[in-house]
């Protein structure tokens, strides 16, 4: 049995490090490092685990079993995820040591900054581990508020101004998620997500109550038409910070929705649903990509691409299952899914870092400003070029598995529309990527000097790309990871 | 008996100062006014309803409770009624000399 | 009949009151209808046998909340008016408010009658929680670790608040100057009241163990206190980079994270066996309470204002 | 006895309906804090009421923290009506 | 308390939260000032929870069941914390749109 210091590390010790920064900002950037230094290798100990074992780990926090106490659980979808976040977080803290470290005197940002972005990860880490529908909602209250600070930190007009619009819109839908749990609690007296399974049925609160949850969930993952606030706050936020906030925090909230549907209610998702969501997921894709097409700016550009590699994740339900003949592997659509979710999160906060360490160098994110830069930071073009392979989905990055298996899944089925959908988004990727990639290699005009960057601001995102090709080529080890503990829904799916 | 009839006479006298608060609060013509009627209400209304209660307060602990309640409300309903008589008196005149009011 | 009389009046006044607040242009009323709505909503409590969330809803729905709104209002001031009100906007506005309110009501009322929850549960674990008022175990102990990422958001929330300060500002002292005439009347409620509500607050603390009550009603009961002091003028707000302030803020969520951590030696997060249950929480109460009303109060008050040019 | 207590109830709610009115009309902002602040003592009254109904005195800490706080919102306005937000109506000399 | 009631009180709550919930969601949708959405969050989330406690108390003679009034508070307190920073944000883009503070 795994011991459950493991499960709790991820969440204590950014956590800890968060309340020491308050109070000892000198020693904030040794605490930060160190503690999720802490939570990496406890997720990855944890993934390990889980992996030779094949089956999860559960712990009852204070000895109370639910339904009166909260469980926590880490089966192989937690797991990845809390690997990605610690991975994403520890690689992020690395390079934040530039714009927010310790310069003798205490700032504004760079005292803010790191409480932070610690409890940013630690709410990450919790909503990974969680079991109950309440801790969720005081997860993604800390995640966002920390997001909506770190969004504000720059103190410009604009930065403001797209966190207050990012608060409306993660405040609505928090409560929206709430109204839902609340809900649940009435009809089923509890609020864990086993239990809940065990006794689900389909009535009228229990639909109210799912289909609240998934609106107020579709808010906060800024699905299409609900994604109004991503762009411009992802594109006001500090590099660093955005790093986080476009690669793991819509997650979270796309990881519950998963929770809800195919662990809590598999029984309950009718194929209306299914059809919404792969719809307004499909929309996503198209709408996001051609917006990423007209941009001039850099940040606006991969900002506007996770709105549309989100509509990705929302192909899930309507794909999954399908277990025809056809169908060589178990869950083939689910478990694109997820890898999407994690190479995704890997090569948007690669593409982030590499964009903040451009701007530093160019002083503009402007396509016009960054002409050219291979010549003086080739391994940050270089990151760049290959999270955008990661992105268009190309062999062999974890992009092109996670697109295979969904592209099987979908033929197998039959429903060759969302086949269509994902091939398509993979050429759009290409086409609004191209224009960067065109850019950052061009042949630089002699009289444009960049200025130089710290090493660790180009080696930190090669790393993460490295890392998102890393999970295509040794594609078994996160298909088998992804398997354990995972629900019977994702196989035989939704309908 | 006998007790739980002082509270129903004392609660009801309460209850009719209030109404009569009110009812100066919606009928006179000016805040002035207004603030004078709302200011019986607070004292005697609540005073006679804590009174009558305090009766069927089983402890004595809970009978000091409500009275200290009482005075609490007594405090804030004096000093709310000296702070929203200044700060009408001090816009009226902003607003007569035309400066810009609130 | 007549409690059906009594409770169908107060949803009344309360949804009167919400309208009021929602519609209208004039935002300084919509602020007053939410301050007797918040009023209100701790009677509806108390008719719900809540009394731990009416005494909650009555410091921060009626208090702070309230105090909050009005001190935005003050300074946002005419900045704060809208100019016109597209038709089409309000109609979807109307329309998807009423949609989820229509399907919520639905909901509630599809509910099964006879749903006790977790009553039963909690009280046949109540001896082993270690205290006696249901709610306070459930909150520190049974779910002590919602209560714990709950005082992490709380201080989230505060750094988030001190850091759009503006460049100059850091340093300074959080919100803006009050002042009052020396011995005048909001000066003198100013320096007596603060007496009386230290000794309610830390009444309404003690009493959470074994009534209604507990760190986060008292807490608030004791910034609210503490926010009077400061309107008063008679106190002003140590500056934002002060130690002691900080190590205070962050006292509270460190203990409760450290006792939960000790349980790890036992191979238990955030247990609390029955036998040092009682004295544990008590004393994770008390410092919770100095934690969150300090957080609270410095919430309130705002960002740091900007450096005197 | 508590059939009487609640039907007091009713009567004191008619009377803050009377206040609500009072806050919607209210000519300037004055009225309106008056009238929140009779709601405010009304309410405490509703509360000691509930308590003597239920029988549990235990409400009575809920009228303890009304009874406390009726002042906080009225202060909060009179700052608010405060030119700067900050100041004291008593402190503008008034010649 | 008080004679066999018409109708449970838990139900006539119950409602009247469902109701502020859709008040509170048309009074933050429509278009206004960003303090008026504010305070219809805060409307919203009271209906929300005064219909979460009422669902507690359906079986009265059991007492109101504590783990909701639990989760409430801890959400009031949430709520509140997000109204402070909501508050902030939108004092500090008034103070930097008036352009008095036009820091790096």
């Amino acid at each position: 049995m795994v011991h459950p210091a493991l499960l709790v590390a991820p969440i204590a010790a950014p956590l800890l490090a968060a309340l020491l920064a308050i109070a000892f900002p000198r020693g904030a950037v040794a605490a930060a490092l160190s503690a999720v230094g802490v939570a990496l290798v406890a997720s990855l100990v944890l993934v390990v685990e889980v992996a030779r074992t094949g089956t999860g780990a559960a712990l009852a926090i204070g000895g109370w079993p639910p339904p009166l106490g909260i469980a926590l659980e880490a089966d192989g979808l937690s797991a990845m995820f809390l690997l990605a976040a610690s991975t994403i977080g520890l690689g992020v803290l690395v390079v934040a040591q530039g714009p927010f470290g310790w310069t003798g005197r205490e700032t504004r940002k760079g005292y803010s900054f790191w409480p932070l972005a610690l409890c940013l990860l630690a709410a990450l880490n919790a909503i990974f581990l969680s079991r109950d529908f309440f801790n969720f909602y005081v997860g993604l209250e800390l995640l966002s508020l920390s997001a909506v600070a770190l969004v504000a930190l720059d103190g410009k007009r604009e930065a403001i101004e797209a966190a207050l619009r990012y608060l409306m819109f993660a405040l609505v839908g928090s409560l929206l998620y709430l109204l839902g749990a609340a809900l649940l609690y009435a009809q089923y007296g509890t609020l864990d997500i086993g239990l809940i399974a065990a006794s689900a049925e389909t009535n009228g609160p229990t639909l109210v109550a799912a289909g609240l949850m998934t609106a107020g969930l579709a808010a906060k993952t800024a699905l299409f038409p609900l994604h109004a606030w991503l762009p411009s706050a992802h594109t006001g936020a500090p590099a660093v910070a955005s790093a986080m906030l476009s690669a793991l925090v819509p997650k979270a909230s796309f990881f519950i929705l998963v929770r809800v549907w195919f662990d809590a209610l598999p029984g309950q998702a009718g194929p209306g649903l299914t059809l919404v969501l792969g719809t307004m997921g499909a929309v996503a894709i198209v709408y996001g990509s051609i917006l990423a097409l007209l941009q001039e700016r850099l940040k606006l550009i991969i900002a506007y691409s996770t709105v549309a590699q989100l509509g990705y994740l929302f192909l899930v339900f309507p794909l999954a299952g399908g277990d025809s003949t056809a169908q060589p592997w178990f869950a083939g659509a689910w478990t694109g899914g997820m890898v999407h979710a994690v190479s995704h999160g890997l090569a948007k906060a690669a593409m982030f870092l590499c964009a903040g360490a451009m701007m530093a160098a160019a002083g503009g994110d402007k396509l016009s400003d960054v002409r050219g830069i291979v010549a003086k930071m080739p391994l940050a073009t270089f990151a760049f070029a290959l999270a955008a392979v990661t992105l268009m989905g190309l062999p062999p990055s974890g992009g092109f598995l996670a697109k295979y298996l969904m592209l099987t899944a979908a033929f197998a089925s039959g429903a060759w529309v969302w086949g269509a959908v994902v091939l398509a988004g993979g050429l759009l990727a290409a086409l609004y990527l191209y224009r960067p990639l065109a850019s950052l290699f061009a042949p630089a005009d002699p009289d444009r000097t960049f200025t130089s960057v710290p090493l660790r601001t180009e080696l930190v995102p090669l790393a993460l790309a490295l890392v998102a090709v890393l999970l295509g080529v040794a594609s078994q080890f996160p298909y088998d990871i992804l398997q354990v503990g995972r629900s019977v829904a994702a196989e035989a799916g939704l309908e | 008996m006998i007790l739980d009839a002082i509270t129903m006479v004392l609660t009801l006298g309460g209850l009719a100062f209030f109404a009569a608060g009110t009812l100066g609060l919606l009928r006179f013509p000016d805040t002035h006014s207004r603030l004078h009627a709302l200011t019986k209400a607070d004292n005697l209304g609540l005073g006679l309803i804590v009174l009558g209660l305090a009766l069927q307060a089983g402890t004595p602990g809970n009978a000091i409770k409500l009275v200290l309640i009482w005075a609490l409300a007594m405090i804030a309903a004096g000093t709310t009624a000296q702070l929203i008589a200044r700060s009408a008196l001090v816009s009226n005149l902003r607003k007569d000399d035309g400066d810009r009011t609130r | 009949m007549i409690a059906s009389g009594f409770d169908i009046t107060v949803c009344v006044l309360l949804c009167l009151c919400a309208l009021a607040a929602v519609t209208g242009r004039d935002t300084f009323r919509a602020i007053v209808f939410f301050i007797v709505y918040g009023l209100l909503i701790s009677v509806a409590w108390l008719r719900i046998d809540a009394i731990d969330v009416a005494l909650a809803e009555a410091a921060i729905g009626a208090g702070l909340t309230g105090v909050l709104l009005l001190g935005a209002f003050g300074q946002m001031g005419s900045a704060d008016t809208m100019a016109r009100e597209p038709r089409g906007a309000v109609l979807i506005a109307l329309v998807a408010g009423a949609g989820i309110g229509a399907a919520v009501l639905f909901a509630v009322q599809g509910l099964p009658p006879e749903g006790a929850g977790l009553t039963a549960e909690v009280l046949a674990q109540l001896e082993a929680s270690g205290v006696g008022n249901p709610v306070t175990a459930v909150l520190l102990n049974f779910r002590g670790y919602d209560t714990l990422l709950e005082s992490i958001v709380l201080l989230v929330a505060l750094i988030g608040v001190w850091s759009v300060a503006s460049e100059t500002g850091w340093g300074e002292r959080p919100g803006i100057v009050h002042h009052a005439r020396a011995g005048g009347t909001l000066q003198s409620f100013g320096r007596f009241l603060p007496a009386i509500g230290l000794v309610i607050g830390a009444y309404i603390v003690w009493a959470g163990s074994s009534g209604p009550g507990g760190a986060f009603q008292g807490g608030t009961v004791l910034a609210a206190v503490a926010i009077l002091t400061i309107l008063a003028g008679l106190v002003d707000a140590p500056r934002v980079t002060t130690r002691w302030l900080r190590w205070a803020l962050v006292m509270g969520p460190g203990v409760f994270l450290g006792v939960a951590l000790l349980g790890l030696f036992g191979g238990a997060f955030l247990v609390f066996p029955q036998a040092v249950a009682y004295p544990a929480i008590v004393a994770i109460e008390i410092v919770l309470t100095a934690s969150i009303a300090l957080t609270l109060v410095l919430l309130v008050l705002g960002p740091p204002r900007e450096a005197p040019q | 006895m508590s059939d009487w207590y609640l039907a007091i109830g009713i009567g004191l709610l008619l009377t803050l309906a009377g206040a609500l009115f009072r806050v919607w009309r209210g000519p300037d902002a004055a009225d309106r804090m008056m009238a929140a602040q009779l709601t405010g003592t009304a309410g405490i009254a509703l509360v000691v009421i509930l308590a003597a109904a239920s029988g549990d005195w235990a409400m009575l800490d809920v009228g303890l923290v009304l009874a406390l706080l009726a002042a906080l919102a009225a202060v909060a306005f009179v700052k608010a009506a405060s030119p700067n937000g900050a100041g004291d109506p008593e402190e503008d000399d008034l010649s | 308390m008080g004679g066999d009631p018409i109708i449970a009180s838990w139900l006539v709550y119950g409602c009247c939260g469902a109701v502020l919930v859709g008040l509170g969601l048309f009074g933050f949708m429509r278009p206004t000032t960003t303090l008026r959405r504010v305070l219809a969050f805060n409307i919203v989330g009271s209906g929300i929870f005064l219909l979460f406690g009422a669902t507690g108390y359906r079986v009265p003679s059991t007492g109101a069941d504590p783990v909701p009034q639990a989760l409430i508070i801890t959400g009031i307190v949430v709520a509140l914390a997000a109204t402070a920073l909501a508050v902030a944000l939108m004092l500090a883009l008034a103070r930097v749109s008036a352009g008095r503070d036009e820091d790096a």
